[in-house]
């Protein structure tokens, strides 16, 4: 597949992100492979902001002067761009602060659905109590984990998981769904084992018992082309830092026939209809899910992320990062008393490559690439549960995106083959 | 925007009121000012007979509710659900449709409101109040099993 | 008082903000008078974000790598000046996306702590149920409103509220509190009338009730001297983009030991301790509040607003504010058949003045004064109630931040008088 | 930031091991990386009189736990605090404190964990668990009475 994809300018993209051109630990040229934690920004988002800033600023959907028209055409623009962007109209985009806050919604907007005083019958489909089930995976970021540990708390419902085999696939046989499975939660591509999701299969099977599905695309959208509705998730969720935007923003895609008949969340300004002091009706969404002021010019710099991705092609972005992959999966392989925790083929797999070095710490690993320039994430990637499934407390983790080199892999592979010399395991 | 049509509406609305019989009412509001209107709609067989109203709000809303009446009055349901769609696709238009005199008499004075984003609900106001109460409104054949 | 203190060079300062000097409708200089809503941000704010973004982006608190660092250090430095701004610890400050969804914050946390399962006794006295008061005032922003009327729906709890006077001030003596009234929410000082509460003694009828008492700083923080430690409040919340900030970011106060003991929010990634898919435990505060990777350069550009409005003093913005807000005051008592709702003397108000023009619809004088380049709000400005209570639909709204000017107070005034003649009301 | 007497004290750290008896027992865990330390405390009246401890962590947390057995065993409860604060000071001193080799003997290696923030949780994490583990041993009296 990588050879079907002509190949990006990384050059020419890498002069778009003035971070990438800053040295490190005296003097060292930043090798950064950390953008699953948060990606860098290109000068056409920064741009955006701060023309949007100086220019249109305002309070947006509130003021019926020239520069609140102005401001409020931006947002809904960067929201009509975004929606096509993930395959989705824009009424089913919600701008959330971040895909955590996403998660939070759905899981707030089921219990609020479970206190039936005010609600009409049309919200009772989210309602759920003892005796139902929220199923996730093993593999799951705390994002999309403890949310759901938090409704069941609520609500009296039972947490259940698919887990997760040893090569770090999900475990379709592990559980079976009942007709009490109200909503299945799960990655799309797990951050820590770059292992992409069989999204059909857990959908069909969702629906086969009339279970919700929510799809955390956090480590999917910023990296291959996704269409939401193609995929037939019925809610997803995606930040705005991971895909070269900025952050405190992100995406809750909810199909429209949901939306609509959903409770609300956060409440406030906004996000209403009539409001009196006895009571209150909300507005339709994609309002009635953004209470406040909302993060406008990062509504409008998620636009322009969009907008550079699509300039590059996400299919192009996505054949660089397996070319990245393959090589950063190659090179470890070489090295002795390496593991690699996730799948160690490119079938089905994405750019995040987390690693074991037996006898070094990955504190410690990540510490001496550090010293060489070279940014990985080390610690659990917030997905302690299945580090723990796979034995280990920590592991170190280099993930990617367009504008990253093979010359940086080799760098990181050749810190990792340091790392061990210095500690004396090789 | 405050074309002189506008403003001798907004002065001397048509139709203003709230009268009776009328066959279904409908209550709007528009949630950023709180602006309202409560139109009712009164029909002969397949004919707008009557369309009376209250309103509280602006030059815009108040002279649209005017101008609405108009023209509909004296037009079938299925008429008055073209100018309707006219009148809207030229509100929501962004100044970029030519509004065509023909079917909108004077509501082409609202051309300009399209250029104003946060007024075009002003100028929708009454209009979607009468779409309300028009499908609200008990079918003829319905009307007579009432009636009767 | 506004002789006291010594006026700013306001010049200087408007140069400050590109985007003042901005044209309008066809070539007006833009007279910005709608700061209540959204305030303008300076030069120093944008290029603080901007050369974070440049030099320092990384994910906070995850990472080990020397971006990472640099990127907490910058976020956990912007908490520690914000908190001083304020008077409070850094321990206290919790960042959230808007001042709304940090009521929200409180109000889903003390429904959370009825849910008694796997919390301990210290989050028992946010807990609350039937027949237990929440407690506002008539004049509330619906985002210090609606949140307490759906903490209500879920626990059966009541809400009361102190009317308003004509004159515009809360009504102290119009409801009594009871040992059954668990908070007590008010705003400092209100978009619409321009009123400052009477917090100390708001605080002092709470505490003898033992109730709790949330702050709205929405409108105080950005315009004058505040400092929670004194007030003795238990939470306050207010915005970034109200004070010369970031979009995306606001701040929720609360008491150190008030914090400690509150069940979290929004759950998922850095605010947690443990996590075990059976459960998981919580990070101590400001941490448990913020999950999921947190608005990072709107903190920092908050933290440049704090600096820079400090660099002005408080006192210098709030007597500027003042002298504006008098000359607005005398500028439309001169004008006949024009009622502004809310005080009319500068005797405990602050810099919003609310009017409406005897048959003018407050959306045509805002059109009137928009077309001349004048931009205000018009409309309930998200407090419903209120205006019901002043048997009005909707007013046209004038506020101010230290860029603006007596020319322009001039200029809405002359605006207001052109309207009127518009309409052929004088 | 990796000294020699650091990754001396990682290759053969002093006291590792857990082992009876014991007063107390603390289990720390950094959230950010999992790192865990299990620790014991055996106190002889006033003096701490052996600390035992099993940790699941890197390079820094394991010799900073090894250095601490060296640190605090054979002083009394009062002065291995002293050193506490000492360490605690020097560690979260971003490279500003200098710190005392008298005071904190082979833990003056540290001094280069303090400028790199995220490292100086590893390398509090032992002394986190051993001032728990003190907090929660019984007093002397308490002792005498439970023994007794
Ligand atoms: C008094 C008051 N409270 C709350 C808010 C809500 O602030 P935000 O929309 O930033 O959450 C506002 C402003 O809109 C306000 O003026
Ligand atoms: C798979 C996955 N889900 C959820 C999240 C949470 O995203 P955020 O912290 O932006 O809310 C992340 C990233 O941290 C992630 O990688």
């Amino acid at each position: 597949m990588t050879a079907l994809v002509e190949a990006p300018d990384v050059t020419a993209i890498r002069g778009d992100f003035p971070i990438l051109s800053r040295t490190v630990r005296g003097g060292r040229p930043l090798v950064y492979l950390d953008s699953g934690a948060t990606s860098q920004r290109p000068r056409q988002v920064l741009d955006a902001e701060r023309s949007f800033l100086e220019q249109h600023n305002a309070a947006v959907h509130r003021g019926a002067h020239q520069l609140a028209e102005e401001a409020t055409d931006a947002y809904e623009s960067a929201r009509a761009r975004i929606a096509a962007f993930v395959g989705a109209d824009p009424g089913e985009v919600v701008f959330v602060k971040n895909a955590t806050e996403g998660v939070n919604l759905v899981a707030y907007a089921m219990s609020n659905a479970g206190v039936r005083t005010g609600l009409g019958p049309e919200s009772e489909r989210f309602a759920l109590g003892p005796g139902d089930e929220i199923v996730i995976t093993e593999l799951e970021h705390h994002a999309n984990l403890v949310p759901w540990q938090e409704l069941c708390r609520r609500t009296g419902a039972t947490l259940r998981w698919y887990s997760v085999t040893p090569d770090g696939r999900v475990d379709l046989d592990s559980i079976e769904l009942s007709e009490r499975t109200k909503l299945v939660a799960f990655a799309h591509q797990s951050n820590v084992l770059g292992t992409v999701l069989p999204v059909a299969e857990l959908v069909r099977r969702a629906k086969a018992v009339g279970a919700l599905t929510l799809l955390d695309a956090c480590q999917s959208v910023p990296h291959m082309p996704v269409h939401f509705g193609n995929l037939g998730v019925d809610f997803a969720v995606f930040s705005g830092h991971k895909m070269l935007g900025p952050s405190g923003v992100g995406v809750l895609y909810g199909r429209a026939e949901l939306l609509d008949a959903m409770p609300p969340f956060l409440t406030g300004g906004s996000m209403i209809e009539l409001v009196r002091l006895e009571g209150s009706t909300y507005a339709p969404p994609p309002q009635r899910f953004e209470a406040g002021v909302p993060m406008t010019s990062q509504a409008v710099g998620l636009g322009a992320a969009v907008d550079y991705l699509t300039g590059i092609g996400m299919d192009v972005v996505h054949a660089q990062e397996a070319r990245l992959t393959e090589a950063t999966l190659a090179g470890l392989a070489g090295i002795p008393g390496v593991r690699v925790v996730g799948p160690t083929t490119m079938v089905d797999r994405g750019g995040a490559v987390a690693f074991v070095v037996e006898g070094v710490h990955a504190h410690d690993v990540g510490q001496v690439l550090d010293d060489r320039g070279v940014a990985v994430r080390v610690g659990h990637h917030c997905a302690w549960p299945l580090h723990r499934k796979f034995g280990v407390a920590a592991t170190a983790r280099a993930s990617f995106h367009v504008y990253n080199t093979l010359d940086e892999v080799e760098a990181l592979v050749e810190g990792v083959r340091a790392a061990r010399e210095f500690f004396g395991v090789s | 925007m405050y074309q002189e049509i506008i403003l001798d509406h907004y002065r001397s609305p048509h139709g203003a009121g709230l009268r009776e019989p009328f066959d279904a009412e409908s209550f709007q509001i528009n949630p950023t000012c709180g602006d309202e209107i409560t139109l009712r709609v009164k029909l002969d067989g397949d004919t707008v007979s009557d369309v009376s109203y209250e309103t509280l709000g602006c030059s815009i809303s108040q002279a649209s509710a005017s101008v609405l009446t108009d023209l509909v009055v004296g037009r079938s349901v299925e008429e008055s659900m073209r100018v309707l769609t006219a009148f809207q696709e030229m509100a929501q238009g962004r100044g970029q449709v030519e509004p065509d005199e023909d079917v909108l008499g004077d509501g082409v004075a609202f051309a300009g409101v399209a250029r104003y984003p946060a007024r075009v609900k002003c100028a929708l106001l009454g209009w979607m109040a009468f779409k309300d109460a028009v499908v609200r409104a008990p079918a003829a054949d319905e009307k007579e099993h009432i009636d009767g």
